[in-house]
């Protein structure tokens, strides 16, 4: 066991899959060098060399698109987005590719590739290095999507997610990279994809968040109990696609009150799909409408700090919406 | 731009025997056959959509020829119809995809005909996006690279899918890394409707291949010796370590870009009529009769055991069933998850 | 007044809007000689000549970046994606750049672009020429989401994305293009963008749909009244973006028993979306759980005719969960 | 690949007189000034982050003086800090950008430094995407031939940019369609980290335009009256309805990438010894001097001027207010919808 920062984690795991495997190699703009722009794959470079720590020249598409096609024949492709906002050029090879190569062959070739993406904001990032993206990958049929919350988490999601012989987009939220610490075991584990996973216990009111939110919840939870009495049972998603619909429905029937928190816009967004879920098959159990919380349905998020502070849930914040369900 | 080439009337490419020259153009008029084939059936309401190799079979036979089967890769689009019968599809394997039957090898009909993988060799294409396979060969190639293997990959593209940033995305990397591929582009001066030189200011692909530091050659598609030659080259190349080159054949789409499409609302006559006089199957028939290789009587037998090879397989694949709903459930991710 | 198809009543706001404008532009792949590879444009070069409709270069990227770098120096471009299926490449010039031209610019620039995006399938189209790609256009603030179902709405709907100062994009269902006639009026008319339309009035259950799912669900409406007695409301939504949440609520509360009926699949959609907004706003009035139907969790849609008949949605199957919601 | 070059001391390119001269160093001293103080800010802790035109400044003012601000387009990305300066911005505008305050004349501050549109040119960014304000160049210019204007549009991208799909597309189609744009690579050999030759395999930006059927120049960024020729040269093209230019502009990047990197972790210590020689204020004042139009007492003088008026602004910038909440919902959407 160490100490360990969620980006501590995740260069862990990567050396530790690496050194395991000479199949796998990391792709991506300033990987090796410069260790990546948040020194995630620091080095790495030294350890493995540039033929598997690979500077790309500054194209998305086919960043993606090759890691595919190396993919497909054989590797074990570790491609690094620099930051989420620029993974759109990479869209076209990631949804409509990447993920329907074994659908789309009937199985016979398959691409055992890991998308990583750096996201999300509250780093003063302005409109284009703040984003959340999660929506789309959520959505489509042959990407699993995983979003980790913490060190722990992120190993062993990460390692799952390399050794995972399909396409995964793996989002680490750029504001947990050093915020947030934690106990890591030295090994390599695996995280099961597709669990979610609940980060605190409680009887009364059901909190449901993702990514760095998980630590606004858990901070507001605590504050909620301590002066309210009131306990939030706080559920991690930790995979966004596929939704632990069981899990989720089980946290919901246990308190009877719902709250999605989502550091991304609400409108068609994985809050709208786990409230879509509950409605679904957990109505009856409940005892007060479903309630979300997230930022304005307005681009993300502004450049100036006072701005940007309204924009971004925080715990304050999602302090007033827990209060507000638990008096329903 | 074309390298210079041996026009001598009896001058062989290394490696290719008389024989072989028949082969291929035995290839081709059963490419010609099997396409009029699955023409008629889609104007039968049988087969949904077709494209067409009609004018590039020269070109796409002479391809395949000059590569290894054994250990290279191809990455087509839907026109590579000669490429996949060149490369061991049979007429019943790849009539059973423009019908949509069950046992299509590609992709059990999930796909629009000649998308998938195939059962044999490594040939595929994971989609209908005009350019997407340009990366994923670069990519395939960096893998071989990585593990010193000598295959090379070869990617078909047309004159359209030049101006798509994943082409040039994927020449400047393979170009970065002196990667074995050899971009072979079908170069039939319309993408749809859209003729030459409303897609590109410049009139050869093969010319933008030194933006990528590496060498590019422009070349008639209907003359099967030079495109052999051509890709032999390229290929000696790239598995020479000495990286990709960008081959061009000039070749005619003497059908309309698909079945769905009619050709006289946009090109000229004049067009229409002179590309039919660069239909490869002629050219190659004259080349062949000239060499004393062939007869009429000959040509006039080889297409009569086409047809009727054309014809057994279309009485086989209209017999063979639809996959049904079970299977189409499978294969969205491995079985069992993660290894 | 006259009778016209979808595609003649596309054909003809275009060709009504771009006679009383010259601003107005078409550049698209095949939009010009061919006309379009639906016909969408036909005729039209004739008119207006091909500079006003002008066939370009077969890139997706470029041809929306281009139309909003026109947009953004005073003219109205109208792009056509020519499937939805390459839309893809196009994704980081429209949701990357023209949803937040005027956002970015603080209103200094801002982008009267019209994007028209053929989508939808039974048509076989396979897995690359049937795809429904509204989840990340319905997701993105700073886009309007359009989507008719009927010959009058495609019509009214167009002719106001067309004048809207701001980035529209404009879903034409392929299968709707010839099967679905109507009346529309020969003169220009708007339709208000962000107003759901019901269909069908009922008092039974109600059903919440768009594109060409509103003709399978009035279908399967006739017959469960016939047969059932039953009496649904059907609501078009037209407008993904905004979502209109006043109607979609009142809707609900009108017969309490609400059925999503989808092409797309399920998982993080539009149809989360309009049950979430029902969960969250309507929940008290609900007399059953909120309902969806849509295609299985697979990638769009096998191009072999029983596979792709199993996949898509049909009247058949529609009216077997109206059956199912009224029973509840 | 370059236009041969007047080198003859004394030689002075049409269009400009000694003032200009003294003006743009003056200008480029300004730039300079102002840059330093920014990354000072940064690191102080008030300004979040700062790209820098350090290295840049002779090509970018030159680049804005061969324009005509009054009709013309200029589309930037994050370093045109000297661009923003030559065309009238003031130094109280651009650090209200680096410290996200009130007023910040491009985006209101919501957008990084230097993002966003200008409130007196037609100049504007609108993401911090590589590469993406190529195709908006292209359609501004479109708009510009379709309208028979003689506006030209002049996009600035880095080295690294011309790898992205978007440049090729954007290329291509100008192009295709002859549009007044010039196309202008300030080349630094660097995309963050990742050098030229891992960028590109070719030596020069400029040697693709020919891909592209439009000339292309490679000169030397610290040049400025070679580069004030060269994009004379291509507007004076590009008014007479010639089409593109791509101008390409060798310059060194003298700082990190931006604020948060730190060039020693991949830079050789002889590349950074290198550029040090290279750096245009030293070269451009040299230049004036040895032309005797300036003399190092007057430029010592010009430098404290500068440093007075950044000073001032400085402390005009740290007393404005952020932005307040209640503006961030303006702006999403046209007021009252459409017209
Ligand atoms: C990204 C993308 N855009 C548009 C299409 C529609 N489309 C299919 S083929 C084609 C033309 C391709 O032309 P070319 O590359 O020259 O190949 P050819 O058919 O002439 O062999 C187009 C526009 C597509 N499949 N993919
Ligand atoms: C599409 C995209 N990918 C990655 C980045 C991150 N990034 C910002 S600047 C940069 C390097 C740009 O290099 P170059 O074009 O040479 O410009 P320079 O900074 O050297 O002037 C990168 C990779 C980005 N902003 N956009
Ligand atoms: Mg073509
Ligand atoms: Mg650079």
């Amino acid at each position: 066991m160490s100490q360990m920062t969620v980006i501590e984690a995740v260069r862990d795991a990567i050396r530790g899959e690496m050194r395991a495997d000479p199949n796998i190699f990391i792709m991506g703009e300033d990987v090796a060098y410069r260790g990546g722009v948040f020194l995630a794959t620091d080095g790495l470079v030294k350890e493995f060399g540039d033929a598997r720590v690979m500077d790309t020249p500054l194209a998305e598409s086919s960043l993606a698109g090759i890691a595919l096609g190396a993919a497909v024949n054989g590797m074990r492709p570790i491609a690094e987005i620099q930051f989420a906002d620029f993974v759109w050029p990479a869209i076209n090879q990631v949804v409509g590719e990447a993920a329907r190569v074994r659908y789309g062959t009937n199985g016979r070739k398959f691409a055992p590739l890991t998308v990583r993406v750096p996201y999300g904001g509250g780093v003063r990032g302005g409109l284009y290095h703040s984003q959340s993206i999660e929506v789309l990958f959520a959505h489509t049929p042959g990407l699993k999507v995983v979003a980790p919350s913490t060190p722990y988490d992120a190993k062993g999601l990460l390692i799952s997610a390399i050794r995972d012989d399909d396409p995964v987009i793996f989002l680490e939220h750029k504001k947990t990279y050093r915020l947030v610490r934690g106990e890591v075991p030295d090994e390599p584990y695996t995280e099961p994809i597709g669990k979610a996973d609940v980060k605190r216990e409680g009887g009364d009111i059901t909190v449901i968040t993702y990514g760095l939110m998980v630590h606004y919840v858990l901070q507001a939870a605590e504050e909620l109990a301590r002066a309210d009495g009131v306990n939030a049972l706080v559920m991690d998603l930790r995979t966004l696609r596929p939704l632990d619909r069981e899990s989720i429905c089980a946290a919901a029937r246990h308190t009877g009150k719902v709250l999605v928190v989502q550091e991304d816009t609400p409108a068609v967004s994985v809050s709208s799909e786990v409230l879509a879920i509950i409605a679904e098959e957990a109505f009856f159990d409940l005892d007060a409408p479903v309630m979300r919380f997230g930022p304005p349905e307005l681009p993300a998020m502004p450049f100036s700090p006072v701005q940007e502070a309204a924009y971004m849930p925080s715990p304050e914040k999602i302090l007033a919406a827990m209060r507000r369900l638990a008096a329903m | 731009m074309a390298d210079s080439i041996n026009t001598s009337k009896q001058y062989l490419p290394d490696g290719l025997g008389p024989d072989d020259l028949l082969d291929m153009y035995r290839t081709m008029v059963l490419s010609r056959t099997l396409d009029e084939r699955v023409w008629l059936l889609n104007r039968q309401g049988k087969a949904a959509i077709a494209a067409s190799a009609q004018g590039h079979e020269a070109a796409q036979i002479a391809t395949v020829r000059a590569l290894d089967p054994s250990q290279d890769h191809f990455l087509i689009y839907y026109r590579q119809f000669t490429v996949m019968l060149g490369l061991g599809t049979t007429p019943v394997e790849l009539l059973s995809g423009f019908l949509a039957k069950e046992g299509e090898p590609m992709s059990a009909a999930r796909q629009f005909p000649l998308h998938g993988a195939h059962p044999r060799v490594d040939l595929f294409s994971f989609s209908n996006v005009v350019a997407t396979q340009l990366p994923h060969a670069v990519g395939v190639a960096l893998a071989d690279k990585m593990r010193n293997s000598t295959a090379v990959t070869t990617v078909f593209f047309g004159d359209g899918a030049a101006s798509q940033g994943d082409t040039h995305e994927a020449m400047n990397f393979a170009g970065v890394h002196r990667l074995p591929v050899i971009f072979l582009c079908e170069n039939n001066r319309y993408a749809i409707s859209v003729p030459l030189h409303k897609q590109m200011p410049v009139d050869s692909v093969a010319s933008r291949a030194s933006a990528y530091g590496f060498p590019g050659v422009s070349i008639d598609g209907t003359d099967m010796l030079g495109v052999y030659e051509a890709v032999s080259a390229a290929a000696a190349r790239a598995r020479a370590g000495d990286g990709p080159t960008l081959v061009e054949v000039n070749v005619e789409r003497l059908l309309p870009h698909t079945t769905d499409d009619d050709h006289t609302r946009y090109r000229p006559e004049d067009d229409i009529a002179g590309m039919k006089l660069r239909d490869p199957l002629e050219i190659t028939r004259d080349m062949l009769v000239s060499r004393g290789l062939l007869t009429l009587e000959q040509d006039a037998a080889l297409r009569s055991a086409a047809l009727k090879t054309v014809n057994e397989a279309t009485d086989t694949v209209d017999a063979m069933p639809y996959p049904t709903v079970d299977t189409m459930y499978d294969h969205l991710f491995a079985e069992g998850g993660a290894r």
